[in-house]
């Protein structure tokens, strides 16, 4: 079970971003994301700023563009809506290369284009540089309710249980020759996602009486005792919004 | 069972596991036991065996609380099976499931070995010293650092194993421990499981095993024990395992 | 696809993200405060387990109708599954741990993504499932068509609180109407596959382990698994998704890919005001309504009191069984 | 290999299997076959035997294209294995997994059996009788209305095989087929394996059952084969057990 500690957009590295604790990582890329997020689209200024103070986050990070480019695939739905809207909305034109289009398109689009691409890629960067059980414990420092967080944890654990029991079942029905085109193929597909269920939870119960046979309580033992994080950490971590936060300011003064 | 023999405090005199009448259901209404008693002393070691669906499984999962029973009783090393003493009949009781990746579940094998004591308060060198002791026991201590999913099934049975003994338990239940397992991890597993000092009951097909390792035996069958004596006496006997789907392979069965 | 889904930083503006912010962390505390009274040892591994099953069906898409796919949202399920509030949890850990885990979905969109994704599907598809439930047998098949029909309802909520926030909060130029139409039009054809894929689990929790379904209370167990009459259930739930996709949204799916089609639909738009931060909510209304401005507000009035229907009966049920559920002995553990 | 021989239509006589030069790495970079070659005439039945690790599951998989090989060619009845040919092949090669759980996934034995030759077209009363047939030869038919999950492990490795056996398969390749089975279980296995008319590669450790019902046994350790030839001959040499791990049981065993 234990592999879901590593997951694919996790990037084994020593890096002084890696060694942050969680917690502080994870209100660093919050604020960072606030900062970007309530950003006025026409303050260009901010978001350069705020792109390269991430551009440089990511090389202390020692985590590759080329690893992060194609993981930022999660917003190109909305990329693909971004670039419609200079062509299709109304309003004043300004020619591009001769092709007539809508001022108010253009700036809708790159406002949600950039605010999803810098969101994106921040909280890639958290996840490319923390583990998400130690996420987990991070906001539980962050005294997010137990309960939450207790659900989280047994879902990461449970997600490769479930993992391994659809590609055993993916496995199962490919040997046969399945390969739904249809909807009507779909039949075997729920009833066959009805059993998974039934037979992750029973795996899962059963994953679940072995902690208890051991004396699980609810809460995880401590294993390795866990170090407070440091002024130090707080004041590195803080960089990356700090700078932002420059960057906002200096839009506003730059475009009023 | 009366007040005055329910004593909390545990009885090395006492037998490691005693079960009276013990009667259960599953939730869709499935009776899987029909009333069992079994006994197992301090430091024997017994084979439970029997058909597929007998109800092995239910019955050695009754043993550390996992299963509650509409009725009858459970004493452990003397401590009867009660809420108020769940904790405490699970620190004595060390289950091996079946499946060794339902019981690893975490991402070394260090802290899989160590999960069990630090649930019961172990810290820092107490924790450590425990934890090594279980993982020489067994012979894994050079698999300390791997991931237990990682390894060789032979190799992740005994890690299972070590990860209930480093809770010390008095009463160690196996549940098929030898399935899938290639002969000679098999072989080894024995000479193990030979060597530990706990009394074993130990739920497996593997007759040749059972013929081997454990002096007594006991035969369920539909939820009831049908025979519970000797190994050597009841495993030659061709009539009762035949009544109860077992046989010893072709050349260890009597000619 | 689901715009409505794991919408990335600054979609809607801040306002709306700080407005459903507030709504989604109540409705979660209450949630937590709801449920605490039935938490046992083994109902937090069952949400364990539910969670992360929603969060591995979101990651498989079905086919829709020609060549459009979508995938599960789950909420309905997990209401059904384990009761409205430790419903709503799941989903909600599930949106949660999706932004900060898997960078799917904004962080700062939370607020609007939970309320959609997680509050909204399982207040709504539970309110839905025990109106439904009264009008059907207390079968097995009962409660299998019960969960089909809340699964269907709570894709079509969740498309309408997003258009409701895109009216109060869109981040660019795009009228209402158009956003209402494109949204329900693909996701009814969506929330026929959540229907699909909710009832076939549903009836195979049932048919093995019906007490894992706290939906299922009080059924007739012995009335036999539930029996779907394959052709015709499929066939009317194609027929009802239909008439509302033609009749409230007039709106055909001929494009390939449920998303771009919405893209598409909401691209055609006219010009509104700069949203920027601290504009009011009222003054977004007003830019956002343009077009036919009395179509816009009466379907916006009508997808609003829906949805706040269906909220309001989903938390009123909630806070009724939790009433119920207190009172009720505790089930052996087994 | 030839352009001449690539014959994608199947040919009755050509041998069931053969494996030429194998070779397959997986993703995280272990190397499980070093070249394995092996030839399964029709009709035959053979064991494949090794230690845990040693690579069989790994082979067993690459026959019916569930893994796809870095180099080597694999034919089934005369037709090389390709992306082309992968559901002519998956057609000819009948899998049996080692846990029954994974091969079983619908709600009913009858669903799941006919899910298959539904995949390849089959409907109405022409998949009826597959079903029934393949209910049949496996003496399940009264099972046929049962959720395949409630079944008993003997059970469930019936309606494993019939699932693959209505597919009217070339080969069936059987990974651990008694694994988990009681010792009746096991033996009404052996004979339905025994009567079925078919080529049939069996991965297993159970070297008794490879005694009584493979007259051919291949030895395979680290990825490649190390012995093949007559299991009488080959399950004798205790060297070479001992060498890969393998041992006959006690009683067994030559004296
Ligand atoms: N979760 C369950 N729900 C309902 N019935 C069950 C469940 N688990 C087991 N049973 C039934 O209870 C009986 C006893 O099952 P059990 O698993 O204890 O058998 P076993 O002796 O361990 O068999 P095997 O040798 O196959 O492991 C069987 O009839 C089985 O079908
Ligand atoms: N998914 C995987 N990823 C990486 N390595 C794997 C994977 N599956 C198996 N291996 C490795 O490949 C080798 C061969 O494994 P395989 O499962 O084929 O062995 P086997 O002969 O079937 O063993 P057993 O008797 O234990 O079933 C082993 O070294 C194993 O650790
Ligand atoms: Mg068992
Ligand atoms: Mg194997």
């Amino acid at each position: 079970m234990g592999a879901g500690h590593t997951h694919p957009l996790y990037v084994h590295e020593h890096s002084p971003v890696h060694h942050l604790p969680a917690h502080v990582k994870l209100v660093a890329t919050f604020t960072f994301t606030v900062v970007v997020a309530t950003a006025p689209r026409e303050h260009v200024v901010t978001f350069v700023v705020a792109a390269l103070t991430l551009l440089a986050a990511i090389r202390v990070a020692r985590v590759r563009l080329r690893f992060l480019l194609p993981r930022l695939a999660v917003v190109t739905p909305f990329l693909i809506g971004a670039l419609l809207l200079p062509f299709v909305a109304s309003g004043p034109r300004v020619d591009v290369l001769g092709i007539p289009l809508a001022e108010e398109g253009l700036w809708g689009g790159f406002g949600i284009a950039v605010r999803a691409v810098l969101g994106a890629t921040a909280s890639l960067l958290l996840v490319a540089t923390t583990e998400v059980p130690d996420l987990l414990r991070g906001l539980e420092r962050l005294r997010a309710p137990r309960l939450l967080t207790q659900i989280a944890a047994f879902m990461v654990r449970y997600l490769e249980v479930i993992v391994g029991e659809v590609s055993r079942q993916r496995r199962a029905m490919t040997a046969r020759g399945y390969d739904p085109r249809w909807l009507w193929q779909l039949r075997p597909l729920t009833a066959g996602l009805g059993v998974l269920f039934v037979r992750s939870y029973e795996r899962g119960e059963r994953v679940h009486a072995a902690m208890r046979a051991r004396g699980f309580d609810g809460t995880m033992p401590v294993l390795t005792e866990e170090r407070p994080a440091g002024v130090r950490a707080w004041r590195l971590a803080l960089v990356l919004p700090a700078l932002a936060g420059l960057g906002r300011i200096a839009g506003l003064l730059v475009h009023g | 069972m009366t007040a005055a023999e329910d004593d909390a405090s545990p009885d090395p005199q006492a037998p490691a596991l005693e079960v009276a009448d013990l009667r259960f259901d599953y939730p869709d209404g499935t009776t899987a036991l029909h009333g069992i008693d079994l006994r197992v002393a301090a430091g024997e070691r017994v084979a439970l065996v029997g058909p597929n669906g007998a109800g092995k499984t239910t019955l050695a999962l009754h043993t550390n609380g996992l299963l509650r029973a509409a009725s009858g009783t459970i004493r452990v090393a003397g401590v009867t099976l009660a809420d108020a003493t769940l904790r405490e009949i699970r620190d004595r009781v060390g289950f091996v499931f079946q499946d060794a990746e339902d019981q690893l579940f975490l991402s070394t094998v260090r802290d899989d070995v160590a999960f069990g004591p630090a649930n019961h308060g172990l810290r820092g060198t107490e924790l450590d010293a425990r934890v090594d002791a279980a993982l020489a026991a067994l012979e894994v201590t050079h698999l300390a650092d791997r991931a237990p999913h990682h390894l060789s099934g032979g190799e992740q049975r005994r890690v299972a194993i070590a990860t209930v003994l480093a809770m010390r338990p008095d009463l160690l239940v196996l549940d098929e421990p030898t399935a899938g397992l290639d002969p000679a991890s098999r072989r080894e597993l024995m000479t193990t499981l030979a060597g530990l000092d706990v009394a074993q009951l130990i739920v497996t097909h593997d007759l040749p095993m059972v013929l081997e390792l454990c002096p007594r035996t006991v035969l369920v069958d539909g939820g009831r024990v049908v025979a519970d004596g000797p190994s050597d006496l009841l495993l030659r006997d061709a009539d009762l395992l035949t009544a109860h789907r077992l046989e010893l392979p072709y050349g260890l069965a009597p000619r | 696809m689901l715009l409505a889904m794991h919408a990335p930083d600054g979609f809607l503006t801040a306002p709306t993200a700080i407005a459903t912010g507030v709504l989604s962390a109540g409705a979660m505390a209450a949630a937590i405060r709801a449920s605490r009274p039935e938490l046992d040892d083994d109902r937090i591994p069952l949400a364990g387990v539910t969670a992360a099953f929603v969060f591995a069906a979101q990651m498989v898409n079905f086919p829709v109708a020609a060549g459009t796919t979508g995938h599960l949202m789950g909420g309905a399920l997990a209401a059904v599954l384990l009761g409205p509030s430790l419903g709503l949890l799941v989903v909600a850990v599930v949106v949660i741990v999706q932004a900060i885990g898997f960078a799917d979905g904004g962080l700062t969109a939370l607020g609007y993504n939970v309320f959609n994704m997680a509050v909204v599907t399982a207040l709504g598809g539970w309110a839905v499932f025990r109106g439904a439930r009264r009008l059907l047998p207390a079968t097995p098949t009962g409660v299998t068509l019960g969960a089909f029909v809340a699964a269907v309802a709570s894709v079509v909520l969740s498309a309408l609180a997003f258009s409701l926030q895109w009216l109060f909060g869109a981040s660019a130029a795009v009228p209402f109407d158009t956003v209402l139409t494109a949204m329900l039009g693909v996701h009814t054809l969506i929330g026929l596959g959540e229907g699909l894929i909710t009832a076939g689990v549903v009836a195979a929790v049932l048919a093995v382990r019906p007490d894992l379904v706290r939906g299922a209370d009080g059924i007739d167990r012995a009335a036999g698994p539930a029996r779907l009459p394959r052709a015709r259930f499929v066939l009317a739930g194609v027929v009802a998704s239909l008439i509302v996709a033609v009749g409230v949204a007039q709106f055909a799916v001929d494009n390939p890919d449920g998303l771009e089609r919405v893209a598409e639909d909401t691209g055609f738009s006219e010009v509104a005001e700069d949203h920027a931060l601290g504009s009011s909510i009222f003054a977004d209304y007003a830019t956002a309504g343009v077009g036919d401005e009395t179509v816009s507000l009466a379907i916006a009035g009508a997808a609003g009191t829906l949805v706040t229907l269906a909220l309001g009966t989903g938390l009123l049920l909630l806070v009724r069984d939790r009433r119920r559920g207190s009172d009720a002995s505790t089930a052996p553990t087994a």
